[in-house]
């Protein structure tokens, strides 16, 4: 018995597969590494944390790394963190750096947006399933993305059109409001101009501060709760609109469990193929805890961090906790 | 380093907690060099049932202070598919296979250690005893007597290394370890998770989907600490010593306590390689005693 | 916000855990400001031994994950000195006193109880019954029948309040309240510590003077809940709850469990008005449920 | 019965004393207190933490307080710290702050080292008795201290000699090398000149970057045991040389338990009345667990924190730890 064989590989197969195929994710290296926070910068309501992460392969949108303080991963409120948290891999940089998009709410997450320079980091990744890739049936994307969900659409923007922040610097917008197209007439956005190379970008936020995460989108429509930007009112509006113009599209949406849960509704309606990236609770991010399932349609669970976090919509009868079914 | 256990021949003495590590899932996520630097010296397969399990409803995880609570509630494809699908890739894994069963009575136990018995990928069989009592609600690991009926039963059904994972929800977990002996363990391992409840922030329901659940971690380190200490005071075979085990001192310790070899359960979460460096370091002579 | 347990009326739901506060060192320490802003609603003492104890050898301490490891071994002067001396000093306290008292046999426990009976300064007894059974070195209240026994004995011998301590070290803690109930107790409280062991750093022989010691704290914070909840669920009886409970959250939560009263231990170490500060936000109306 | 009568009053007393005489202690604040860190300095291999704590009641020397970070607590070496931990109350400025001493050994005292200005620590204290007041039978008085133990000393010196640091600024010697005086030609110190007001300064320590903590102890006498500073040998060398100049004296020690046992046993051959101030390991300070105790001579134990941490030696037969008996 070689130690090289494969686990994955099929009963009786002669020559192991000395790298199983995988071509929904990129696989992590074996343990976790040391990185260092090179920046940590405001995007309004959110944090942009920055690592050099050398070692680590080029991500496929939508995978995530489980993230720690190497310092001080303790001692926080209810006398956690304890474990690591997963995070989205929002963007890369050529120099080796990846970078988190955090919201605080939480232990683990106020540790990790306290960090500044210098500070380590454990990362395990990348995780999970990506987005697919192609996309499906040569049809157009439709990103949707809610809140600090948009984190893991990041890379899928930058594909297509590579933002600044891909190079040393950082996004624009830091600090300032991000520069959301002006919504039509309807007070929805005519969406064939929000597009670029066949990509259409909606993206709903609580309120003006966190609507200032979009700066990471490029030109994305905007909607937000209070209406201090673009359409008052949610995104699944924007995306009923963006429908209306044809549903020869291909829905990519992350966000709270109600919006995934909107979309993914709205998509079985309009027959739109649609990939949810989800989140759930994880212990450990590759398989090990069975602590992060989903119901799965047809009965039985998924593991969010291995069969997804992003996953079919039709793997799905209804987004747990998104109040469906 | 390399150690032996029931006459099991391993490189070092560190494997994992089952249900701790699911080798299949890691190789999708870790390809290959999952294998090549495989970090335990045996694999303990999560706990198999004689039927399947879905496992209990979401949420099944709580993180406690230096600690977690779990509440997975053993899902597996059942013994059938576990021997058919799961065993011929985890005999890939370069290191012998222990196979973990529970039942809630002695004969589906028995049926379970039967059907291993059958195939040379398993060396061993480990036999979780923390399942409740159908008619009591107790653990049945935790009463002595239904302990060693149990054991009995089992080990007329194997001649393979047996290995009882004791329950530390018990009064007397030494008399409980003896009752395994009497039964004819080849071995005991310890320590399971603490019963532990959580409730959901706002409204103090249960958060977990299965009511309560099971701590580990750092937290219950002390405990297990003091159990294998009682534990080999006591017996006379050997102990696979776990509880909150995070690295090579703790791993010390629990050795020191009377343990032969360690098992690494939810540190493999925070790093999934963290047994390799333990092993690693273990090799290297220490300064003191 | 005030509470009543067992017919004493008491201003809040927070009181102290036997052997974690000692209102007379307090005093030599904080002056009268101690008695003007008394934390507790009623003040527990430690453990009282019908003979004088000097406790376990140094040192007596460990500092866990999240927890605290003590093996202090019941230091006391003794049933006579403490209704002597400490009673009429206790009795100045703004608070009712619950006296705490341990015996190894059913004998020794009832003789404690009945010099209790005759002293009006004492509003209730407290029966620690996780002493260890000179016979099987397992603690008596571990045992339902023995607690039972144990139970009805003192239940005998006074007309006063009787709460139970149970010891979370059992297989079955709500049978164990289920005997206390049945006994004659008028409440039981719980848990007591979990039984821990830590190791001297460099030659890992055992640390603490008294070889074992009890777990504290956070770190068992979520077993102490499910044991609350699982006794609730079998007894009527009143139960005050405790174990790791460090903000007023906590002490809901162990409320929504089951408990009626709460109690503070570890957490009065670090900040000894910590239980004033709970008592006022319970206060306080809560947003959710 | 009124909620101020004091515990320790007697039975039968006619009217409470409002405050029981507390000739060994002052009295600490009921609760802990949030104190903010004015600064950390670094004098060789100690630092010499500040931090504004205006309440605080004047302490006796060789009290102490429970000290903890506000803020992150825990997460450090094997997840701890969890409890606060003892430290002496070094230094006080008219300002009110007060400073520790701290030298970094494990979990606790590594974190404290790290707060800068505007970080929170939690105070309990002053705590224990300190030592006697006024110095017994007008005798001089012979301050040992062994390596960070001089910070229970501290004060002492102080109230005699009043340093610097009493005022608004930090102590001289900050980073530089302590300005001890030079020993005698005998390599002992010519004790007479050390003296200021009948106050002989001793103090060991492991190596040239300890001694530098000298410096807050304003003219002292030192050994060093690698002879890098002063005299190459024990600070019991030069106690003995010392009392060799007459044994009309009173020691006050603190330091390691092997210096506390030899200061106890040289000062018992010589029928020298001594003060030690004790170390144990403590969960609470304030008498409530029982954790901190010490076999007192003749049978039963001491609280380090109630009972002392300063004890009369007679109260000993030994310094536990000290190797002796
Ligand atoms: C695949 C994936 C990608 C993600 N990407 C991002 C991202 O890019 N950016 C980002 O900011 N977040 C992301 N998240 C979410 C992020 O992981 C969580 O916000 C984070 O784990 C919260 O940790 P915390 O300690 O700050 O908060 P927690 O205290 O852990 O609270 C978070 C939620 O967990 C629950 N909770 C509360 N207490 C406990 C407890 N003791 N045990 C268990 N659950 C508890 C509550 O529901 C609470 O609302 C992602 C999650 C997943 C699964
Ligand atoms: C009255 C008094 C005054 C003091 N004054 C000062 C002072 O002015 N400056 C100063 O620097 N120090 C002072 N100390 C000592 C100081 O309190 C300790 O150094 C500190 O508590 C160490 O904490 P730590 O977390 O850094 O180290 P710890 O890890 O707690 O280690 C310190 C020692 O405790 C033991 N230990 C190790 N692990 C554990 C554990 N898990 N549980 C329990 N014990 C353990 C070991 O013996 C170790 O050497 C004083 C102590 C007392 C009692
Ligand atoms: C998520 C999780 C799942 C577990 N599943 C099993 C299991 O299937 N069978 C079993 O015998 N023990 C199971 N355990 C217990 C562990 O094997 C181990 O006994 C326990 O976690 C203590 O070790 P640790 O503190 O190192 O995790 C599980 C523990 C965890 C945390
Ligand atoms: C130092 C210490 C001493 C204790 N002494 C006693 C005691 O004398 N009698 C008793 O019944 N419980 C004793 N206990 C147990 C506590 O009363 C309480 O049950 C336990 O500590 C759990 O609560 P906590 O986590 O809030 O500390 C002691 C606990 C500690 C930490
Ligand atoms: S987080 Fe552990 S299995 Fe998914
Ligand atoms: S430290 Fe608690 S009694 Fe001294």
């Amino acid at each position: 018995m070689s130690a090289g064989a494969a686990l994955v590989q099929q009963e009786g197969g002669a020559t192991p597969d000395p790298q199983p195929a995988a071509p929904d994710r990129t696989l992590a290296p074996f343990g976790r590494r040391l990185a260092t926070v090179t920046r940590n910068e405001s995007i309004g309501a959110y944090r942009l944390l920055w690592a050099a992460d050398p070692e680590a392969p080029a991500p496929r949108a939508g995978q995530f790394a489980m993230i720690a303080a190497a310092e001080r991963w303790g001692g926080g409120a209810g006398e956690r963190p304890y474990l690591p948290r997963a995070f989205s891999i929002a963007l890369t940089s050529p120099a080796g750096e990846t970078a988190f998009l955090l919201e605080d709410v939480g232990p683990g997450t106020h540790r990790l947006c306290e960090l500044s320079e210098g500070d380590r980091l454990w990362v395990l990744g990348p995780l999970g399933r990506g987005f697919s890739d192609p996309p499906l049936h040569g049809r157009r994307t439709i990103l949707v993305g809610g809140g600090i969900g948009i984190a893991a659409l990041t890379l899928l923007v930058q594909a297509r059109e590579p933002l600044s922040a891909r190079g040393e610097s950082p996004p624009q917008g830091t600090g300032g409001s991000p520069q959301p197209s002006t919504p039509g007439a309807s007070g929805l956005p005519a969406g064939g101009e929000r597009r670029c190379e066949a990509l259409t970008v909606l993206a709903g936020f609580r309120s003006g501060a966190h609507a200032q995460g979009a700066s990471l989108l490029g030109a994305a429509s905007i909607a937000t709760d209070d209406g201090s930007v673009g359409h008052a009112g949610r995104v699944t509006d924007l995306l009923h609109a963006e429908l209306a113009r044809g549903t020869d599209a291909v829905v990519r949406a992350c966000g709270p469990p109600a919006m995934l849960e909107a979309v993914r509704s709205i998509c079985e309606r309009e027959r739109v193929p649609a990939e949810l990236a989800l989140e759930a609770s994880m212990a450990c991010g590759f398989g090990a805890c069975y602590g992060c399932v989903v119901p799965r349609r047809g009965g039985g669970y998924l593991r969010v961090c291995v069969d997804g976090p992003v996953v079919d919509a039709a793997e799905l009868a209804s987004v747990p906790g998104g109040g469906g079914q | 380093m390399s150690v032996e256990l029931c006459g099991m021949q391993l490189a070092h003495p560190v494997i994992n907690g089952s249900g701790t590590f699911d080798a299949i899932a890691a190789e999708r996520v870790f390809g290959t060099e999952l294998i090549e630097l495989f970090p335990f010296s045996a694999y303990v397969s999560k706990t198999i049932t004689l039927r399947a399990r879905e496992g209990n409803p979401p949420p099944r995880l709580w993180e406690a202070p230096a600690g977690l609570i779990n509440s997975i509630g053993l899902p597996n494809r059942g013994l059938d598919a576990y021997l058919a699908e799961d065993l011929p890739r985890l005999a890939r894994l370069p290191v012998p296979l222990i196979t973990n069963v529970m039942g809630s009575t002695a004969e589906e136990l028995a049926e379970l250690a039967g059907a291993c018995e059958t195939r040379p990928q398993i060396a061993a069989i480990e036999l979780n005893v923390s399942c409740p009592n159908v008619k009591t609600g107790l653990d049945i690991g935790s009463d002595p007597e239904q302990l060693h009926g149990v054991t009995r039963a089992v080990r007329r059904r194997t001649g393979k290394p047996l290995i009882v994972k004791l329950t530390p929800n018990a009064a007397d977990v030494p008399a409980c370890a003896q009752a395994a002996q009497d039964g004819g363990a080849d071995a005991v391992s310890l320590i399971n998770t603490l019963r532990a409840a959580a409730l959901r922030p706002g409204d103090r329901r249960p958060w977990l989907g299965g009511g309560t659940g099971g701590l580990s971690g750092p937290a219950i380190r002390a405990v297990a600490l003091a159990q294998v200490a009682a534990v080999a005071a006591r017996v006379s075979i050997p102990i696979v010593g776990m509880g909150g085990i995070q690295c090579a001192e703790h791993a010390r310790e629990m050795i020191a306590a009377g343990a032969d070899i360690v098992a690494v359960g939810t540190e493999s979460f925070r790093d999934p390689t963290v047994a390799a460096q333990i092993a690693a370091q273990l090799r290297e002579p220490v300064a003191s005693p």
